[in-house]
């Protein structure tokens, strides 16, 4: 069977997961609502789970996919997890900017 | 049998101290003194004791008691020597003790702390016996330190008047410079012989070929300066007129007699030290010669009756000095011994005198006491006629052998002696004119107290008024007892020739014309032309600077205790808190830095997030690009 | 080295790749740049499918399925959920300070220059890459990876889903004692 | 019967004295003071007879730290001068009233734990452990019981504290670094390490630094007026007293033997330091007004001087500082506790509100007196011997070095006679003073008579101390 | 493994008892049902096994690491009823999340394959988020739970991608497995780029300088038992799996690598100790203070191959100071709506026993004498030298003194300054839990042989 990174090169997968990595990074960096910061660390998962994949591909190794599979539970979890706080704060607060978080300084 | 004795010479003083001072105001003002008399009294009789021994054997006592104190190359016992210069020593220390004991008895009366008196006086003479019989120099360092703190105590008996107490620290810290020098030479000896030990370092020094001329020359030389500090030579003086602040007995017992005669005893004790080293001598020379007369010229014009005797006791001693420097310890000892008969008798008087005016000390208001006082007037007469070298009495005869000693080796030093010696005399019968003659200048209440003091006070006055006269007999020239008594302790009176030759007469013929013409300036100026010192306001010109003690007490004044104190605020004030804000300093700037470092940590995720990747970026590229 | 993909000469998985990657890159700035949440959650979704399909390309069917299940399916509905929950438009959302964004940018820039840089820096990868030929990716084996050796870690994901579920609703569970 | 008898009667003690209950601390205090006072003169007879009163053995593994307690000549003259003076001290404060008495005496007793551990242990890390636990105590002695504004106060312990711990801890690193060559932290271990010339100028300069700190010399003494002012005088006994003994009884255990090559080749800079220390706070001390204040002074001047002693690298100069060292710690116990005296009366430090007291106490007059004499040691009291003997040393150095530190005889008569005249003598004060109480008494004769006693006759302590210290010596020639 | 499997049925266990109605059971069942699992634990010291193809490998290092976890939990637990008085009704999710963050930090240092190890971290940062947010009313906690969250989440998917690149290059997650190929000389650059990133994911977690940011903001947030939590338990649980995974992984760091260690614990202790001098909240201060030791436990680092002792034993030490601090802080600071130190004015003379605990935890965390945190420190200064950086060891002096300074002005507060109210009445469980954590304090200083010679 052919190995499909003979066509396009794991290096390209590598420049794809660390520019998409940094998208999410500057994603985290540039916004303040709260939600786009969470979706900016879903890409950033997503771009390692996609790394995972070729790897998995790279080495003929189901392990990396299995992973994956793992890394989703993570970012379901950070997820629930999140916008349960997030929630909580819309409550107290009625703002889901992260720069009203200012109370805690010093 | 000598260990005990010498055991109770010491320790019965101590015994009196100990008695009086715990249980003497129990015991009544009498009973004090009289148990402080007796116990000097009975220190007096063993060293009459031993005075006997040794003139029969002429060998020295040696006792040693215990170790004392450990050096890496020998140590120090405490030990006593008892040989002729100690002995002589003790006998006119605990006899002149004894009588001032006796007259304190009467004069101190009135005072509510007579026991105190009495047991700082006891322990003086028992620091100054330790001092005397001390075997190596640091048992005589106890006992140097020791006459020295009850020159404190006793200076300032009168604490509640802070100039007395000033005047008593004083003598205390003059002494102490000299007392570092008396150490900084025990060192330098201790280096050099590997012992303190008297009659060891005679040995050491004497067998030696080769010694180390410097450190033998440093060595006396800061010897020297110990004796400058206790028998307050220049420029170590000052303390000793303003120690007259003391009651008088004090002052006729230590600040006359006996401690300030400890550094001629010292030096005499070391005379094999000195001797080896000329250079040292030569300034003992000079330094006591300038002393002579300095001091005489400012006894010139004091109106104080004791600053007058108090200035002549330093001239006195720096005629001492003098003989010292010029290698006749025989013959300073021998005006050690004269003078403490006469001065102390001076002092005595003077107290008699004062005591009898109510404490009144200036002679501008006294005059005329003669007929109250006969036996004081007598008495002192006969002290003052000893002191300005009138022949027959002792004073004649010791001054006489200082003054020829000088001659011989140098006539400067001579001429200087001779006119320390005239003015002497002129003082010294300033003193007793305005004193006894012409009439009372005093308050009316004064006079009409005037009286003649009790016998307790006059007998001491007599006894020393006779040995006065008759003191000098024990060295007459040519035929001197003294000489003899002291050959062992100084060799080089065996071969030294006595002989009085013209020069010698010559000489005696200069001094006694001197010291009558000094009683005779006193005689002009003070029966004939009836004159009193001025007010203090009223002196002008050199007399000022005299009557100021050559502002010498302000000169010290603005170079070394002013620049002292200011140092001493400057440190408190300035380096002090420099020193002490640069270690706060250093937490007030860590301070500053976390409280800017606060500002950092705002609260905003977004900065921390930034630091987070920039921290990131930094490991990274350094891990993987710098390499 | 990054090769530049040669259209003229590409194949067809070459210009999928390509055409795949544009997408996500792009999906997922917009993601970030859009102002408005919703169409930051839709552009995400997009960018989910691309991501999805490139594990198609990569012949992992099963994974790629379930992302969308798990990403496109629950996490962006609970996303969706919560924005309209919160009721949020773009109006809301004041623009950062300049000296943030400029961080924010320069943060960016660093850190995807120095990564690419040491990737490009690094020794390439030569020669061919091995194909076992062995099956190790269909839903069979994964599951008997999953079930067998990393039946462990499966377990203890559930603890943390658990976990997760706990807090969540502890985090939105009223108190009795409350008011 | 070995020496951690001492070291356990003390502990016990602390912990008991905190269960007594205020009411009854200080006398369980004074109890457990004196029997380890007793204890140690015990101790001292059993070596005198040979015996072995050492103890020793295995604490910790890695790093190789072993519970040593050596006891020589030197180490249990030290002993005898903390147990002695804890009883002294403990006694002292009877006429006190200290809120929560327990506390305080309990902290006392443990203070004297660590120091008598310090002076004790032979293996490094033991030592720097029973080191820095005496600080514990003191710091809160200081700092709950002291007088003065409590902000001042605050600041003045807290300088204290920080700054003796800083200059420990480089101490420790030394230590470590030592162990690190040697593999073991004892003494006999850490005295056979060779090293380099420029590890022992390091290691000498660390150990300087925290002994510096501690004793305290120039430059390095701003915390020492302030804590001594600010502390119950019962905190500024210990620490003057026995504490400050600590770091000059290091130098000479554990600096000198350790780092000879460096101590011989520095020790003139050292020896200046002493000295100028001594001249310094002399001076300083001319002018101060807080009887406290001047007191601590002129403890800096006593322990530049004692300090240069043991830089001498003599056995005269060793043995010199160590008489000192136990001479000063009466001493300036006795006149601490004068202060306290004359406190407890006028309730003023301030020498300027002082004076006429002597017309009203001649006891009281007699015995101050007696103290300052001998602080200025004045021959016949055991301080003459110690500072005889030190100036000795320097002279056998160099003379200026004897000239220069003499001058304490003259600035330190100076300042004392000074602050005596201004204290005690003149008119009769206006406010009465009660002349010595029986305790008040007591504890000053007692010092008295060690002073005058040992100044006499301190031929058992230079017995007890002399072998000790020629073992030392050997060490420090020893050839590297 | 049956540690971690007794460990996951304890938390289980909680959940049910609440569904029985067991609320008042809960805590002590769970001291009980630890203390079980603590004997468990220890019985297996010596037994060197690896469970289900290397998933949990269970050595003497898991084993000590998870006994001082499973103390600590106790420690906390028990704090937590009283603590959670007013919630009486949660206080089940409490423990059950606590004690699932035990299984995840458990795991985190018997992990064989990386997959176990993410799962732990995320098990342990996911409870952490929730239990920092969990005074959801109190905007404070909101707030701490948010910060924590975004960037621990952000942290989490450095270490993700960090994995991914140990994949990459090794194509395995068993760290035996990398272990062994990490020796050979072919390495992509992938693998050093996995482990720095790994080990700068894991410096969040310790909150070591720059990644600390986060640290004073959630601990002063967070409710006290967080807190206490955070700073005693999931600190070492972080350093100590960092430990781990470098020392599992590849035996040797590189030279390049132990100097970024020693910059960053440099850092970190300077920092920590400069910035917490001026702080006023206690919480706060103790958050700083912990990022410096953060740095101190970091020298461990630099001699990977013998410092396990030395890391177990700081990380007791630091971590029963911490205890017995946090206990008398959770009583200081109750039906207080903040923790400054102007709440501890005066503790000295209402409340002495605790006030001495305090002043001895906080003397233990300044390295004095006779208490644990001066051995801790002696030991790492002693590996560090050993290993050559002497001038880390100076810097870690400097800043011990810098620490005092702070610590200080605690103990000062106490006992020079006059109290502002009544004393209240002490539970017994705050005096048993802060008795006993220093007690033990203490005696790991009388004794540190125990400890320290553990891992050999």
């Amino acid at each position: 069977m052919n190995n499909i990174l003979n066509q396009i090169g794991i290096e390209n997968y590598i420049f794809l997961s660390v520019i998409l990595f940094c998208i999410g990074v500057f994603g985290v960096l540039y916004r303040r609502n709260a939600i786009i910061v969470f979706m900016s660390i879903e890409i950033m998962l997503n771009a390692v789970s996609l790394l995972f994949v070729a790897f998995s591909t790279y080495h003929q190794d189901a392990e990396g996919q299995v992973f994956v599979f793992f890394s989703m539970a993570v970012a379901a979890a950070e997820v629930a997890v999140g916008l349960a706080i997030l929630v909580s704060i819309f409550r107290n607060v009625g703002s889901i900017t992260i720069d009203n978080l200012k109370n805690l300084k010093g | 049998m000598n260990t005990n004795l010498s055991l109770l010479l010491l320790l019965a003083p101590f015994l009196g101290f100990l008695i009086n001072i715990f249980f003497g105001k129990s015991l009544g003002k009498t009973v004090a003194g009289i148990i402080g008399t007796l116990t000097v009294a009975v220190s007096f009789a063993v060293s009459l004791y031993f005075f006997g021994q040794i003139t029969a054997s002429k060998e020295p006592i040696q006792i040693q008691l215990f170790d004392w104190i450990q050096i890496s190359n020998f140590k120090v016992d405490f030990g006593f020597l008892l040989d002729q210069l100690s002995i002589l020593w003790l006998l006119f220390v605990t006899g002149i003790g004894s009588l001032i004991h006796l007259y304190s008895i009467s004069y101190m009366h009135d005072d509510e702390k007579m026991h105190t008196f009495f047991a700082y006086l006891n322990l003086f003479v028992f620091f100054m016996i330790t001092l005397v019989i001390g075997s190596n120099l640091l048992v005589m360092f106890i006992g140097w330190e020791g006459v020295g703190l009850c020159s404190y105590l006793l200076i300032g008996f009168w604490y509640k008047n802070q100039e007395f107490n000033d005047a008593a620290k004083k003598a205390f810290i003059m002494n102490r410079i000299g007392d570092l020098g008396l150490l900084i030479g025990i060192f330098i000896l201790g280096m050099l012989f590997n012992t303190l030990d008297f009659s060891t370092l005679k040995i050491g020094i004497s067998g030696a070929t080769d010694l180390n001329m410097y450190w033998l020359s440093a060595a006396a030389f800061a010897l020297f300066i110990g004796a400058c500090g206790k028998s307050a030579q220049i420029p170590l003086y000052t303390w000793l007129p303003d120690a007259m602040a003391g009651p008088t007995p004090v002052s006729a017992l230590i600040h006359a007699a006996t401690m300030v005669t400890a550094g001629i005893f010292m030096i005499t004790r070391m005379n094999f030290l000195f001797d080896l080293t000329p250079d040292v001598q030569s300034i003992i020379a000079v330094v006591g010669a300038i002393t002579a007369l300095v001091a005489a010229t400012i006894g010139l014009v004091q109106n104080d009756i004791k600053k007058v005797l108090a200035y002549s006791t330093v001239s006195q001693l720096g005629l001492m000095f003098l003989a010292l420097g010029l290698g006749a310890y025989e013959v300073a000892v021998f005006h050690v011994i004269t003078h403490a008969f006469f001065k102390a008798c001076l002092f005595l008087g003077s107290g008699s005198v004062i005591h009898a005016l109510g404490g009144e000390q200036d002679m501008r208001n006294m005059g005329g006491l003669k007929k109250a006082m006969p036996i004081t007037f007598g008495t002192m007469l006969i002290a003052s006629l000893a002191i300005s070298g009138v022949p027959l009495f002792s004073g004649f005869f010791s001054k006489d052998e200082i003054l020829l000693v000088a001659f011989h080796s140098n006539i400067p030093l001579w001429l200087i002696g001779s006119i320390a010696s005239i003015m002497t005399a002129f003082y010294m019968f300033r003193l007793m004119f305005l004193t006894f003659f012409k009439e009372f200048r005093g308050t009316a209440e004064q006079k009409h107290h005037l009286h003649e003091s009790p016998s307790l006070i006059t007998l001491p006055l007599i006894v020393l008024a006779i040995l006065a006269t008759v003191g000098g007999l024990i060295s007459l020239p040519g035929n001197s007892w003294l000489n003899e008594y002291l050959t062992p302790i100084l060799p080089k009176l065996a071969t030294a020739a006595h002989h009085l030759g013209t020069t010698e007469y010559i000489l005696m013929a200069i001094a006694v014309v001197g010291g009558l013409i000094g009683i005779g300036l006193a005689y002009a100026k003070y029966i004939k032309q009836d004159s009193i010192p001025a007010e203090d306001a009223a002196i002008t010109g050199f007399s000022k600077v005299l009557y100021n003690k050559y502002y010498v007490d302000e000169f010290y004044d603005a170079i070394i205790v002013k620049p002292i104190n200011v140092l001493s605020g400057f440190f408190r004030d300035t380096i002090e808190t420099s020193l002490s804000s640069l270690v706060f300093g250093l937490g007030k700037v860590t301070n500053e830095i976390s409280f800017q470092g606060k500002k950092l940590q705002s609260g905003s995720i977004g900065l921390y997030l930034f630091a987070f990747v920039i921290g990131l970026c930094a490991i990274i590229s350094y891990l993987f690009l710098a390499q | 080295m990054i090769n530049i993909p040669d259209f003229a000469n590409a194949s067809a998985v070459q210009i999928i790749f390509c055409v795949l990657a544009f997408i996500t890159l792009l999906t997922a700035f917009l993601t970030i740049y859009s102002r408005n949440p919703i169409h930051s959650a839709i552009y995400l979704v997009i960018c989910f499918f691309s991501i999805a399909g490139h594990y198609f390309l990569l012949n992992a069917q099963f994974l790629a399925i379930v992302h969308i299940i798990v990403y496109s399916g629950a996490i962006m509905i609970l996303f969706l959920f919560t924005i309209m929950l919160m009721n949020l438009n773009e109006k809301k959302e004041v623009h950062r300070p300049r000296i943030t964004r400029l961080g924010a940018i320069v943060s960016f820039v660093l850190i995807s220059l120095i990564l690419i840089a040491i990737f490009i820096n690094s020794k390439p990868i030569v020669g061919e890459y091995t194909s076992t030929g062995e099956d190790y990716q269909s839903i069979k084996v994964l599951g008997k990876v999953l079930l067998n050796e990393y039946m462990v870690p499966f377990e203890f994901a559930s603890v943390l889903l658990l976990v997760a579920m706990i807090g969540s609703v502890l985090l939105s569970k009223k108190e009795k004692l409350e008011k | 019967m070995n020496v951690s008898l001492i070291l356990i009667i003390l502990f016990v003690g602390a912990l008991v004295t905190f269960l007594a209950g205020d009411k009854l601390a200080s006398k369980v205090a004074l109890f457990f003071g004196l029997a380890a006072a007793g204890c140690s003169i015990v101790l001292l007879n059993h070596f005198n007879l040979g015996e072995n009163i050492s103890f020793i053995s295995q604490w910790i593994s890695k790093p190789n730290v072993s519970f040593a307690l050596k006891a020589d000549g030197l180490s249990l003259a030290m002993v005898l001068l903390t147990t002695v003076l804890t009883a002294i001290i403990t006694f002292s404060s009877f006429g006190n009233d200290y809120k929560n008495a327990k506390s305080f005496y309990a902290l006392i007793l443990f203070m004297s734990f660590a120091m008598v551990g310090t002076f004790l242990a032979s293996d490094g890390l033991l030592y720097y452990i029973f080191w820095e636990l005496s600080l514990i105590p003191i710091y809160f002695i200081a700092l709950v019981w002291g007088n003065g504004d409590v902000e001042e106060r605050r600041k003045a312990v807290v300088k204290f504290f920080i700054y003796t711990l800083a200059g420990s801890l480089f101490m420790l690193i030394a230590f470590v670094y030592l162990y690190q060559k040697a593999g073991s932290f004892l003494i006999e271990d850490l005295y056979k390490v060779t090293l380099s010339a420029t590890e022992q100028f390091w290691i000498f300069l660390a150990f300087f630094l925290a002994y510096a700190i501690k004793i305290p010399l120039i430059p390095f003494h701003t915390w020492q007026a302030n804590v001594y002012q600010k502390a119950p005088t019962v905190g500024t006994m210990l620490l003057s007293g026995i504490m400050l003994k600590m770091g000059l009884y290091s130098i000479i255990r554990w600096q000198l033997p350790i780092t000879p090559l460096a101590a011989s080749e520095y020790k003139y800079i050292f020896i200046a330091i002493g000295i100028a220390g001594v001249i310094y706070g002399s001076i300083v001390a001319l002018r101060q007004k807080d009887l406290k204040k001047l007191l601590a002074y002129s403890s800096l001047a006593h322990v530049g001087l004692i300090a240069a002693g043991t830089y001498t690298l003599t056995l005269d100069g060793l043995r010199g500082a160590v008489l000192q060292m136990i001479a000063h710690g009466f001493v300036v116990v006795g006149l601490f506790y004068t202060a306290e005296i004359i406190y407890r009366r006028y309730e003023t430090r301030v020498i300027a509100e002082m004076g006429g007291i002597r017309s009203q106490t001649p006891k009281f007059t007699s015995m101050f007196l007696i103290l300052v004499m001998a602080s200025i040691s004045l021959p016949a009291t055991f301080n003459f011997v110690g500072e005889f003997t030190v100036l000795y040393s320097l002279s056998q150095v160099n003379v200026w070095f004897a000239i220069l530190g003499g001058t304490t005889i003259i600035l330190g008569a100076y300042y004392m006679l000074r602050m005596f005249q201004h204290s005690m003598l003149g008119e009769t004060n206006s406010k009465v003073f009660a002349d010595v109480s029986m305790n008040e008494g007591i504890t000053l004769v007692a010092i008295i008579a060690v002073l005058l006693f040992f100044g006499m006759y301190p031929k058992p302590i230079i017995d007890l101390i002399t072998p000790s210290l020629e073992e030392i010596l050997n060490q420090i020639n020893r050839i590297n | 493994m049956n540690t971690l499997i007794a460990i996951i049925g304890l938390g289980v266990l909680c959940l049910l008892l609440e569904i029985f109605n067991l609320t008042k059971a809960i805590v002590p069942l769970t001291i009980v049902g630890l203390l079980a699992v603590l004997g468990l634990t220890i019985s297996e010291f010596n037994s060197t096994e690896s469970y289900y193809n290397d998933m949990i490998v269970v050595s003497k290092f898991s084993t000590a690491f998870s006994s001082l976890f499973i103390v600590l939990t106790i420690f906390l637990v028990s704090l937590s009823h009283n603590f959670y008085e007013k919630h009486q009704s949660k206080i089940s999710d409490y423990i059950a999340i606590k004690i699932f963050l035990l299984s995840g930090a458990v795991a985190m240092v018997s992990f064989g394959n990386l997959a176990m190890f993410f799962l732990g971290i995320e098990i342990l940062s996911i409870a952490l988020y929730v239990l920092a947010a969990s005074d959801r009313l109190n905007l404070k906690s909101n707030e701490a739970g948010m910060k924590y969250f975004l960037m621990g989440s952000f942290a989490s998917g450095i270490i993700l991608f960090g994995i991914c690149m140990i994949y990459g290059a090794m194509g395995s997650f068993n760290v035996s497995d990398i272990a062994a190929m990490s020796q050979s000389a072919e390495l992509p650059i992938w693998f050093p780029i996995g482990i720095v990133l790994l080990t700068i994911g894991m410096l969040f977690k310790v909150a070591a300088v720059p990644f600390h940011f986060w640290a004073p903001d959630v601990y002063e947030g967070s409710p006290t038992i967080t807190t206490a939590l955070m700073s005693t338990l999931v600190k070492v649980v972080a350093m100590a799996s960092l430990y781990k995974l470098l020392s599992v992984m590849n035996a040797d760091i590189s030279e390049s690598f132990k100097i970024v260690v020693v910059v960053i614990s440099m850092a970190s202790m300077t920092v920590g100790n400069i910035m917490a001098l001026r702080q006023v909240n206690v919480k706060r201060m103790l958050a700083f203070s912990g990022v410096s030791h953060a740095g101190f436990m970091l020298m461990t680092l630099l001699s990977l191959s013998t410092s396990a002792g030395s890391l177990l034993y700081y990380a007791s030490a630091y971590a029963l100071s911490g205890i017995a601090a946090f206990s008398v802080i959770i009583y200081v600071c109750k039906n207080r709506d903040n923790e400054d130190i102007v709440n501890f004015h005066g503790l000295g003379k209402n409340n002495p026993l605790l006030a001495a605990i305090l002043t001895g935890s906080l003397l233990s965390m300044a390295g004095i004498p006779i208490f644990a945190g001066f051995f801790a420190k002696l030991v790492l200064f002693s590996d560090t030298i050993e290993s050559g950086y002497l001038v880390l060891v100076i810097v870690a002096v400097v800043n011990s003194i810098i620490s005092v300074g702070y610590y200080f002005k605690l103990i000062l507060a106490m006992y020079t300054k006059e109290p502002n109210e009544e004393r209240k009445a002490t539970p017994f469980v705050i005096y048993a839990v802060a008795v006993v954590a220093i007690v033990l304090n203490i005696a790991l200083g009388l004794f540190p042989s125990t400890v320290l010679d553990l891992l050999v």
